[in-house]
């Protein structure tokens, strides 16, 4: 079981240099011939590098899906809103306890647009990691989301939030402050908003962490996003008491994409650039962007009623039962 | 076997130690005290039809919703097998019973967890029962009660039991919405993703004592933690001090002051405004 | 200056004393002729007692109110609650950090009529007075009131606060989770509402800390309490640099509840039983209630936008000042 | 005199110490730098005129309700010289000025405190002017911009001022529902009665950098406190990471953030609907 993308990434990182170097000596070549040559052999390295991501990425499974998610090289959520919008002020204050760096928002321009963005925040060094807790959020993280969706309300902002927590925090902190209602107080303020709203799993959609800013009109998953009820890890842990098994965790819980459009829970996969969001972000955001524009552009053909309640419809119809008496008396015999 | 371990099956007769203090009670006097036991006041997890009797006016409960059955959407290892255990055993269909009753005269919709049905985890079905018995309050214009024992979302059904969080909550706002009265009632264990979503936005939030309530299991919070974890951490007290509950209420108080509380929230007068509307 | 209501009650409870003592043997006696010359004696001890009272408490100074508003023997809110409500459920939490026992509240049947009663509580004992944080709320007990308060709203409640607090808790802590903004909040949580709301003062009106559960249509206080922008040894010690003179700076506050009238900030003054609630807790409560209740009776016939309207209108007209051009030219001439 | 002591009378030639780090430095740069010192940073303590050229559009500011005169209601002992000795020191009528100005080109609706006249303390005066400016932009649609500078409520005004927390709060409620956005900025210091009313309720707070920003004097907080208090305690560092503010902007790029956040919450916009409805 792979630890890291990087297990299978490294023939590519290794090409990567390999091309960028080469391309070096290219560029200083003065000779026509030789430069001519040394091009095409990096062609041939680039060919050679597209092809393996090509297969590696068709093919890549539920637990692969989980650490690209998890990779410290990709996009975060304000990676997103620097690519995509002109101009955005962070607010930072929950207005109760404290300022939690692990979600981040405030009002912002995108595509011309005003919008409210609310996001999960990694960090990718390890001060930046433990400054944003891990995207871990505390109570006071959902309460300044929550701040902020009613900000949204008030002036009449589409919201716009960037799913990306392994998990809210669950620490003994985090209990004493209600994390519990936090997150259950930000689906309630959600679903009480008259704005369009669309929410984008842009890597690890973790259990109630991530739900608690993801109750919107449109929800989205990138490619090689993830969104589960549980850490596969911990999955396993109760399931079969093997932290380890998390690969055939991640497998049985069903935790991709193209599952969660299967079961309707979400609306839209989209396309990640060849070989990761990471290896294009530019792309990658203006492909969530895009997409961003048009749900927003459907919804507001809708009045702030008709938002609300297919909001509530939405999430209304999800579950897989069967309801009748005949299904009853058969599932009894 | 001591109490609380199981629910059904001793003969009234016999006595047998409490799970809790170990003292050995007569398991008459046991009942006859609603599962609480007379020397360390420990309140033994109930079944649904158990919580019926101690709440409700007599005879007054009528179960709803009864023809949903769980699918095993995702195929999961086991799954089929546990959920066909757990049904034979506890002769319920899942974790939850969703009804009507009345409380001190006063009409109510309820849903009702049952730990003993794999842990009163909250799936598909659990999550349709406890939506539509809060959908029917506000709908009725009745108090809607949520009975809580779960240790959580159930992970056997995948990203569609963390959409039965989201689902649920859009109740909580529907009955909002209506000014109807919800009313949450945490017993041992309240947990996780039930924890997380409708139990934590009730109007009214009131638990059994010593009730383990929290959103991570204990292991994990505890692993997170460099610092000292109180004594009573994730208990109904810790949470009554950090403003997460209203009120401790000992069972046998529960049915006096639920309608205390349905009647001074009108939900009396909800139900009234409802069929004139 | 007196530092204690009991300075100058001394005599009226060795009085009282003295009366309790001299009736136990009246009713013990079974001489007819002995028992009706005690009887009289005890009749003629309770006259002097009442002149002495009317007397003393005709003419009390700001300070002696402050320092009966402050009696430990003065009826509490609890104690109004418990006399004029046949059923209340208190409520303890704040869902955000903590229960706060400075401020109680929950849903009431006041005189038949379903309420949402509010109020800060003193403690009488040492053990009391610790666990009631001396009646000064953190922003938790604001936190918890504004819950309550939008209960009310959502259960078409009347709201009946009760302000009884030297002042909102100062501390380090109170600083840290934002006693201001909770106090703010609060009464704007009030402005919001649409339910009839009364207050009554019953003891301290200790500055934000009072007015942050103030904000209602029909405000009263009671005789003998007080009312204040700042404590009188606070602003002793701001103006002449000695808390000592806090009975000078009582006079020059006018903080009594002639004075609030007399300047249109109270709707009501309560006359306070003979020698003062404490006195007679019950006729006390009886007092309040038969106010709150003419209140709400007035209030029921107002639309709930006409509530809150008026509600805005009674703070609005509230000020000082002269406005013409006539006026600043003569102000600066 | 060091400067930020004082608000004019300083030859531009002449050079004078800092009042937070001592250095000394030239008049002149000084206020180009707007009256920050480039050695330590200190935001030195603007008077209202100050305040108006570094935010506003040249020349746009129009002062308003100028014909509110302070009463002396209660005959507080000195309070009628104090007052006149602040007027004729200041050359302002009370310790607000309000007005209509343009950001960057939008409209909109302010109320400046100054701290020299009477420590920017809050009597009926002051209430009602920032009342007023709150009100107008609820009125007409545009964005509302306090400054905050105040020790608190003015306590020779006696409750009378404590009502003002009250009525400047209404004023809020009225721009909330109106859908406008309030702004308060929150500088050197504010304080008590001021911090617990208008300021700390809008939408959008942000400070200038280390402003002494508390609700008890310090003095009064660390009486009351047996525990540690923290070196920022009651600045504005402080109170970002305690969440109530958030952003600390520094002066020179108040203009431009300020214009940001009017924009993008919508304050061009709301112009335009209120003359619509
Ligand atoms: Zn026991
Ligand atoms: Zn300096």
């Amino acid at each position: 079981m792979a630890k890291s993308w990087k297990d299978w990434e490294k023939p590519v990182l290794e090409l990567d240099e390999t091309i960028r170097k080469l391309q070096a000596i290219v560029d200083k070549e003065t000779d026509p011939e030789r430069k001519t040559e040394l091009s095409e052999r990096v062609q041939d390295y680039m060919r050679r590098r597209d092809a393996y991501l090509e297969t590696r990425y068709s093919r890549l499974g539920p637990w692969e899906k989980v650490l690209i998610a998890r990779a410290e090289t990709r996009p975060y959520t304000l990676d997103y809103i620097n690519a995509l919008c002109e101009d955005f002020v962070e607010l930072e204050g929950d207005r109760r306890f404290a300022a939690d760096h692990a979600i981040v928002g405030g009002p912002a321009l995108m595509d011309g647009r005003r919008v409210m963005v609310v996001g999960h925040q990694k960090g990718r060094n390890i001060q930046e990691r433990s400054y944003r807790n891990f995207g871990m959020a505390k109570p006071e993280g959902y309460r300044k989301a929550i701040r902020l969706f009613e900000m949204a309300e008030r002036f009449r902002m589409p919201v716009i939030t960037f799913v990306d927590t392994p998990a809210a925090d669950p620490g003994v902190e985090s209990e004493s402050r209600g994390i519990s209602e936090a997150i259950a107080a930000a689906m309630l303020s959600m679903f009480e908003l008259t704005v369009p709203t669309v929410s984008t799993v842009i890597g690890e959609g973790g259990s109630g962490g991530a739900i608690g800013i993801a109750v919107a009109n449109h929800v989205m998953m990138q490619e090689h996003a993830v969104y589960s009820v549980i850490p596969p890890e911990g999955c396993a842990a109760i399931l079969w008491r093997a932290a380890e098994k998390g690969a055939q965790a991640a497998a049985a819980l069903q935790l991709t994409s193209d599952s969660a459009l299967k079961f309707g829970l979400v609306e839209e996969v989209l396309p990640e650039p060849f070989g990761g969001a990471h290896r294009d972000p530019l792309e990658a955001a203006q492909t969530v962007g895009r997409a961003i524009m048009a749900s927003l552009e459907r919804q507001d053909k809708l009045s702030g009623a008709e938002l609300k309640a297919e909001r509530a419809a939405r999430f209304r119809r999800m579950g897989a039962y069967a309801e009748s008496a005949v299904a009853a008396v058969l599932a009894e015999s | 076997m001591p109490f609380g371990k199981a629910s059904s099956g001793v003969a009234p007769g016999a006595f047998l130690p409490c799970s809790n203090c170990r003292k050995t009670i007569f398991a008459a006097e046991f009942e006859a005290n609603l599962r609480v036991c007379p020397y360390c006041g420990h309140h033994h997890r109930l079944t649904w039809q158990q919580r019926v009797d101690v709440v409700f006016d007599e005879g007054s409960f009528v179960e709803l919703d009864t023809d949903l059955r769980s699918g095993d959407p995702l195929h999961f290892p086991d799954y089929a097998e546990k959920h066909a255990q757990a049904m034979q055993r506890t002769k319920m269909r899942d974790s939850v019973v969703s009804g009507r009753a009345t409380l001190m005269g006063m009409p109510v919709s309820t849903a009702i967890s049952d730990f003993h049905f794999m842990g009163g985890s909250m799936g598909s079905v659990a999550g349709e029962k406890i939506t539509r018995a809060i959908e029917r309050g506000a709908h009725e214009g009745i108090p809607a009660i949520v009975f809580c024992a779960s240790g959580g979302a159930r992970m056997q059904e995948g990203l569609l039991s963390l959409m039965q969080m989201a689902k649920t909550t859009a109740a909580v706002e529907a009955c909002r919405s209506a000014g109807v009265p919800y009313i949450a009632v945490f017993t041992d264990p309240t947990m996780a993703g039930v924890l997380a979503s409708y139990a934590s936005i009730a109007d009214v939030i009131v638990s059994e004592p010593r009730a383990l309530i929290g959103f991570a299991g204990a292991r994990v919070s505890k692993q997170a933690q460099v610092s000292k974890v109180p004594d009573d951490f994730q208990t109904a007290e810790f949470l009554l001090s950090h403003g997460m509950l209203d009120k401790i209420i000992e069972r046998k108080n529960l049915r006096t002051n639920l309608a205390s509380l349905c009647r001074l929230l009108g939900g009396h007068l909800a139900a009234v405004e409802a069929t004139r509307g």
